[in-house]
C-alpha cells in the first residue's frame, strides 16, 4: 500500500491504538490533528484516549512520566521539536533517569512525537532539529524514518516498547508517497538500512538528509564515484557495526544530519567512526550539517544553512579526490 | 464577555475619554493594522509570502488601545500573532512588509519574518514564535525599567492559550513581588489555534490575576475606547511606581489560526460560520467608525480621507518590499554572535 | 497561618473523627518518621552518609495525616524531603535506609539515594529532586487512575516553594479541566532553602487554587487530626469522582534545608533561634501524644511501648542497611533501558 | 594571590559590579550564596544588584533575556546545570537565537553560571555535565575553568561581553586552591591552555577532568610516556588550532570529558579532529567520558561511570602501544 509519511504514522497510531486499550494519545491540537498525522483518531477512538490539552509542555512531558507509570502507553504530539525546549525539564530530569534512580522498578513506555527540520521558512523558532540533545540524556530512543514504511514500522514499535522514545518527523510536508508492507508491520530498533550499495565512499544520512544523500550519490556515479548511502533510522540505538563494515570497505564517511554541527548526531557518528574504524579510513570523516547558527526565514538564507544534495557531492569528492584521480 | 469590571485600582488617574484627536488617531491605527493584514492574507494566499502568517483581523482595538498610552521608549512583547502590535507600537510599516517577504530592508534583515517583527528602537521587543514566551521577557523588562526609575512601562501581549502556560503563574508572582511596571494584557480570543478555550482553559483568567491581589479589569476587547481607558489607568499606575496590572481583553480572531488553515484541516471544522458572522457585528472599526460619525466627531469625508491615506501607506509598503534586495544569506553566520566580543 | 478555612466541599462525606486506633497510628507513623530522621541526621553529621540528606522534622503530621488515607493502590509523588511521604505511604523502612546507605538492598538499589526514595508497589512514585516535578507526574498518574476508573486517588506533596514554579498553574488548570481524582498538598513551612517564602511568595498559595474553583482548604500542618480530616475529604471526593481538591498546610522545618547547612552557610544566618523554639512548642508529635495522655486514649505506658517498638525498628534498619551490600556499579549501564526491548 | 576556585568566582563579580552598575545578578538564594560563590555581594551591592527570586528557572532564563534587552548586564546563578532542563525555553528558543532572529537588533550581555558534574553522590537530578546542548544551539559562549585564574578571568570576560555565556564550575567542592594575577585579570574566550607539554599523545581534558588528565600524565611519564595535557577553556569559541597544532605533533588525541559521550563534546572535539587533523592521526581518537547513563547515587557506581586518571592512563597507553613497544 502507498501511504505518505504522515499517513503512516496515524496508520501505525490506529493500529496500536485498536490492538492496546491502554495506548493513550494527547497533545495541543491533536482531535484535529494540526499536522495531520493523527486525523481521525479521535472520531475513531474518542475522548479519554485521544485528547487535546491546553498548552503547557513542561506539565504534557511530566504527566507522560506519571501516566506511563500509572500502567498506560503514552503518546503525546509535541507538534514542533524546538517545543522540547519548553517541556524539557521533564525530559532530561525525569523521563531519561527515573529507570535507572528507581533502580529499575519503572518502565516508561513513553512515545513523543514532533516534527523538526527548516526548508519551509518557519523561522529559527519552529525549525530546529532539536535530537542531540535527546541523544545526549541517555536512556530515550530517538528515532529518525525518512520513509513511510519506516515511520510506520519504527513507531509501531515504539509504541509496543517499554522505554521513552522520540519520534521525528520531518515538519509539515507529509512526506513522500512511499510502499509499506502489509500485515503487522514492525521495524525493529538500532537497524540501520543500506537505501544504496557503493564502493567508494558511505554516506550516513539521517532522517529528511535520505533523499538528497541519494540524489547526490545519483550525480556522483554520473561521475564515477559509488557512494553507499546508509539510513541509520534510530540513532538512539545506534548501529555502528553497519556504519563500520561500510566504512571498511568504503574507506570514507559523510554524515549528513540536518542538525547543528557542534555536538550534534554527525559529530557522534563521526566520532564513533574514527575510534572504532580509524583503520579503515583512508582519508578525513567529512560532517554536512547545518553550520552552528539559528535557521534563518528568508528561504534564500536558510537554503544556504540546510545540507544539501550539492554540498553532499562536494563533500563526497573532496574525499575521493585523497585516494582516486578522477576518470 | 464585554462586560467591564474593575475590581482594584489603586493609584489610577481620573478616568479620562480620548480628545476627538486621540478617536480619530486610534481609528486610523486600527485600520492600518486591518488593512496592512488584508493585504497579507491576500498575498499569502497568492503564495507571494514565504512562510506562514498569522492575522489579528478583529482584534485590532487591543493592540491600538493599548499602545496608545505608551511611547519609544516603552516596552512590548508580542506573539506568533504580533503585526498589530507591531504597528501600534510605532513600529515601520515598510521595514516590516519587506520583513515579511524576506528583504535584507527587512525589520530583521529577512532573518525573522512574519512571526519575529521586533524593533527595538521602537521597545517592540519581538513578536515570537513560542507560546508564553513573552511573558518573561516582558518581566524582564519592566525589571530594567524599574532599575532605571524613569517612568517606563513595560507591556506584555499574550493569548488565552499562552495563559496556560505556567509562566503566566511565574511572572504574575515575580512582577507582584517586585512592584514591577508592567501591564499584562490577555487576548481572549476564545480559541488556541482550533482548540476552543473553554476546553482547555478551566475558570476564568483575570482570576488568576486576582489570586495574586493585582488590579484586574477585564475589557469588549472590540471597543477600541474601553480598552483605552482600562489600559491608561493600568499604563498610568505602573510609571507612577503602583506595579503590575492585569487586562483581560474579550475578542474574536476573524481569520484562521494561520492563512494555510483551510488546506491544513483539508475540511476539518471547529467552529461555525455563524459564530464568524456574529462577530462581525462587533467589528471594532467598523465600531469606532459609527461611533464617530454619530457622534458628529467626524464626517464620511474625513473617514473616506483616512481610508485613503492608509490604502496608500500599505501599497507603498508592499512596493517597498518587493523592491527590496534578497536578504543575504550569509548574514546567519555573521549575525549569531556580536563580533570580535566575547 | 493555624486557621483551617473551608471554601467548598461539594461531595464532601460526613467529617468523622479517627477512632482510637487510628489515633494510635497516626502518633506511631509520626514517630517512626521522627526517629528515623533523627537518625539520619546523627549519621549524616557523623559522616556516614554519602550524600546529602534533606529532613522532615517537624512537618510529619503531613505526610501521615494525608497518607492515612491511601492504600497501595493510591498514588503519591514527593520531593526531596521526602522520607517522610515514603514511611507515610507504607514504604519499607529497611529498604530506605540501605537505599540511603548506598546498598544494594536500597529500594532503588543504591541507584537514587535520600532524594529519590521510591516504591512502585506502594504507589510512591519517587522522592524528586527536581523543585516541582511531582506535580506532573501527579497528574499523569491522575488521570490513569480515571481511565482506570476503580476509585484510585493521586497525591501530590510540594514546598511553598515549588508552589511558585508554574507547573503549579497548568496542572490546577489539567486537573480541573479533567476532573482528575488528585489531590494538591502544599506543605509550607515557610523557606525555600534560606529564603523566606515570603519574600519570594506573592499572595496566597491557597489563593492559587482557589482561582480555579477548586475545593481549597488551609489547616495547622502541625496538627495531624485537622490534617486528617481535611485530607480525608480532599481523598473522599476524588475516589467519588468529585475533582481536585488542594490542601495547604501551614508547619515548619526544624532542620535546616538540608543537613550540611551549617557548614556551607559558615555562619550565614536567615532566621532566628527564637522562632525555631517557638514552632518546637508546637510540635506535631508531642502535641498528639499530649493529647492521647489528656483524652485518656493512651497513657504513658501505651506510649513508651510505641516509643520502644520504632526504636527497635529503626534499630534493625540501621542494622539491615549497614549490614547490606555494596551496590553493583554495573547497574548504572545495565537499567538505562528495559533490555531487549524497544 | 591565592584564591579557591569559588572565590575567584566571587572576585570576579565583585570587580566588574564595581566596574559597570549596569551589572544585576539574581537567581534562587544568590543572597545567602548557597554554593559559595556569591557570599558577600549582597551586603556589599544591595536589593536593586543582587536579588533572591521565587523558584521558577522558566522565568528566569526568560527575563535575563528582557533585562539585557532593557539595556542591564545580565548574570543569573542557577545552582545546578540540569536546571537549565527547567529553564530551557528561554535558551533554546530565545537567548541562542534572538539576535539573528532580529537582525542583529539585539544584544544580549547574560552570563548564567551553574555548577556541573559528579562525585559528591548528588545522584542524577544534580550531577549532570548539561553542556553538550547548549554547544549545539549556537549562539552561546560555553566556559569551563578549571582554575582559580581562568575561572576569574573567563567570568570577567563573559560579563563584560556582548553575548549570552554559560560559566559551568564543578559543582560544590569551592576547588583547589590556585594562584591569580593582580590587577584586571582577563581571560580571552577561545583560547586553549597547554597545561603540560608532551610529545607522544594530545590528552584534551575539560573542566574538572583537567586534574586527573594531569595525574594521568604524571604516571604516563613514570612509563616514559609523554602526554600533553590541554584545557580548552571555553568549548564554545573552541580553540581547534591549539587541538590541532598538538595533533600534528603527537599523533594521537584522547578527549577527557565529564559529559555523557553520546553527542557530548568529546564527540565534538574528536570530530573536528577526525575532519581537519586526520593527516596529523597515527591512531584512532578515544573518547574517556562519562558513558550514556543518568548518574548513580552510589559512590562506587558513581565512581565506576565518571571518567578517572586511571581511565585517561589506559587510554593514552592503549593508542601509543599502536605505534610504540614500550621500553
Ligand atoms: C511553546 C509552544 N507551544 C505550542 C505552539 C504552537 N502554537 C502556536 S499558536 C498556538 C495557539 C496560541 O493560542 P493563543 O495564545 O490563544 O493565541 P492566538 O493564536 O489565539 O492569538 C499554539 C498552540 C507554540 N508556538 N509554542
Ligand atoms: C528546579 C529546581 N530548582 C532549584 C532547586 C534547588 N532547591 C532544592 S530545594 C529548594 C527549595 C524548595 O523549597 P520548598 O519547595 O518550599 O520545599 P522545602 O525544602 O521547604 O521542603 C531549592 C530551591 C531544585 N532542586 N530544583
Ligand atoms: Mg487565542
Ligand atoms: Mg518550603
Amino acid at each position: 500500500m502507498e501511504r505518505r509519511l504522515i499517513q503512516a504514522v496515524g496508520d501505525a497510531l490506529a493500529e496500536e491504538m485498536r490492538r492496546d486499550p491502554k495506548v493513550i494519545v494527547y497533545g495541543e491540537d491533536v482531535e484535529l490533528s494540526i499536522t495531520g498525522d493523527m486525523r481521525g483518531l479521535h472520531e475513531t477512538f474518542g475522548h479519554d484516549r485521544v485528547r487535546n490539552t491546553p498548552i503547557c509542555e513542561a506539565t504534557l512531558t511530566g504527566m507522560a512520566v506519571g501516566l506511563a507509570s500509572a500502567g498506560y502507553r503514552v503518546v503525546v504530539h509535541m507538534m514542533f521539536s524546538n517545543f522540547f525546549y519548553t517541556g524539557m525539564d521533564a525530559i532530561g530530569n525525569q523521563m531519561s533517569k527515573l529507570r535507572l534512580m528507581t533502580g529499575g522498578q519503572v518502565e516508561l513506555p513513553i512515545t513523543i512525537i514532533a516534527g523538526y527540520g527548516g526548508g519551509a521558512a518557519n523561522a529559527a523558532q519552529h525549525s530546529d532539529s532539536a535530537y542531540p540533545m535527546l541523544m545526549n540524556l541517555g536512556g530515550i530512543n530517538v528515532l529518525t524514518p525518512s520513509t513511510s514504511a519506516d515511520a510506520k514500522g519504527l513507531l509501531k514499535t515504539a509504541i509496543r516498547g517499554r522505554n521513552p522514545s522520540f519520534f521525528l518527523e520531518p515538519s509539515g510536508r507529509g512526506g513522500d508517497l512511499g510502499e509499506i508492507p502489509d500485515g503487522d508491520h514492525l521495524v525493529p530498533l538500532g537497524v540501520a538500512a543500506i537505501r544504496r550499495v557503493g564502493a567508494d565512499a558511505t554516506v550516513v544520512a539521517i532522517g529528511r538528509m535520505v533523499k538528497p544523500a541519494l540524489s547526490a550519490a545519483e550525480s556522483l556515479a554520473e561521475q564515477g564515484v559509488s557512494a553507499e548511502v546508509i539510513d541509520p533510522r534510530t540513532l538512539v540505538p545506534f548501529d555502528d557495526a553497519a556504519v563500520l563494515a561500510s566504512v571498511e570497505k568504503t574507506g570514507h564517511l559523510v554524515v549528513v544530519d540536518e542538525a547543528r554541527e557542534c555536538c550534534g548526531a554527525a559529530s557522534q557518528i563521526a566520532a564513533v567512526v574514527a575510534e572504532k574504524g580509524f583503520s579503515s579510513l583512508k582519508g578525513p570523516v567529512r560532517r554536512v550539517t547545518t553550520p552552528n547558527v539559528a535557521i534563518p526565514y528568508a528561504p534564500n538564507a536558510e537554503a544556504r544553512v540546510l545540507p544539501d544534495a550539492e554540498r553532499i557531492t562536494a563533500a563526497v569528492l573532496a574525499l575521493v579526490g585523497h585516494d582516486r584521480v578522477p576518470a | 464577555m464585554t462586560t467591564e469590571t474593575e475590581d482594584r485600582a489603586p493609584n489610577a488617574r481620573e478616568v479620562t475619554e480620548p480628545s476627538t484627536e486621540e478617536l480619530l488617531s486610534l481609528y486610523e491605527r486600527m485600520l492600518l493594522v486591518r488593512r496592512t493584514e488584508e493585504r497579507l492574507r491576500d498575498d499569502s494566499a497568492a503564495g507571494r509570502l514565504p512562510g506562514a502568517v498569522h492575522l489579528y483581523i478583529g482584534e485590532e482595538a487591543v493592540a491600538v488601545g493599548v499602545c496608545a498610552h505608551l511611547s519609544d521608549r516603552d516596552y512590548a512583547t508580542s506573539t506568533h500573532r504580533g503585526h498589530g502590535h507591531f504597528l501600534a507600537k510605532g513600529g515601520d510599516l515598510n521595514a516590516m512588509m519587506a520583513e515579511i517577504w524576506a528583504k535584507d530592508e527587512g525589520i530583521c534583515r529577512g532573518m525573522g519574518g512574519s512571526m519575529h517583527v521586533a524593533d527595538l528602537s521602537k521597545g517592540i521587543l519581538g513578536a515570537n514564535g513560542i507560546v508564553g514566551a513573552g511573558l518573561a521577557i516582558a518581566t524582564g523588562a519592566a525589571f530594567g525599567a524599574k532599575l532605571d526609575g524613569d517612568g517606563k512601562v513595560s507591556v506584555c501581549f499574550f493569548g488565552d492559550g499562552a495563559a496556560n502556560q505556567g509562566v503566566l503563574m511565574e511572572n504574575l508572582n515575580v512582577s507582584t513581588l517586585w512592584g514591577l511596571p508592567l501591564v499584562f494584557v490577555c487576548e481572549n480570543n476564545t480559541f488556541s489555534e482550533f482548540t476552543p478555550s473553554r476546553e482547555v482553559t478551566a475558570g476564568s483568567i483575570a482570576d488568576r490575576a486576582r489570586a495574586f491581589s493585582m488590579p484586574t479589569v477585564e475589557v469588549d476587547g472590540n471597543d477600541v475606547v474601553a480598552v483605552w481607558r482600562a489600559a491608561g489607568e493600568a499604563v498610568d499606575r505602573a510609571r507612577s511606581g503602583g506595579g503590575p496590572s492585569f487586562l483581560e481583553a474579550h475578542t474574536y480572531r476573524i481569520q484562521g489560526h494561520f492563512e494555510a488553515e483551510a488546506f491544513v484541516l483539508s475540511g476539518g471544522r471547529y467552529r461555525e460560520d455563524g459564530e464568524i458572522a456574529a462577530w462581525r457585528e462587533k467589528d471594532p472599526i467598523a465600531r469606532l467608525g459609527a461611533k464617530l460619525l454619530s457622534t458628529g466627531v467626524a464626517g464620511d469625508e474625513v473617514l473616506a480621507d483616512i481610508e485613503a491615506r492608509v490604502a496608500g501607506r500599505v501599497e507603498d509598503a508592499v512596493r517597498f518590499a518587493e523592491a527590496g534586495s534578497p536578504a543575504d544569506p550569509e548574514l546567519a553566520e555573521a549575525l549569531m554572535f556580536v563580533r570580535g566580543e566575547a
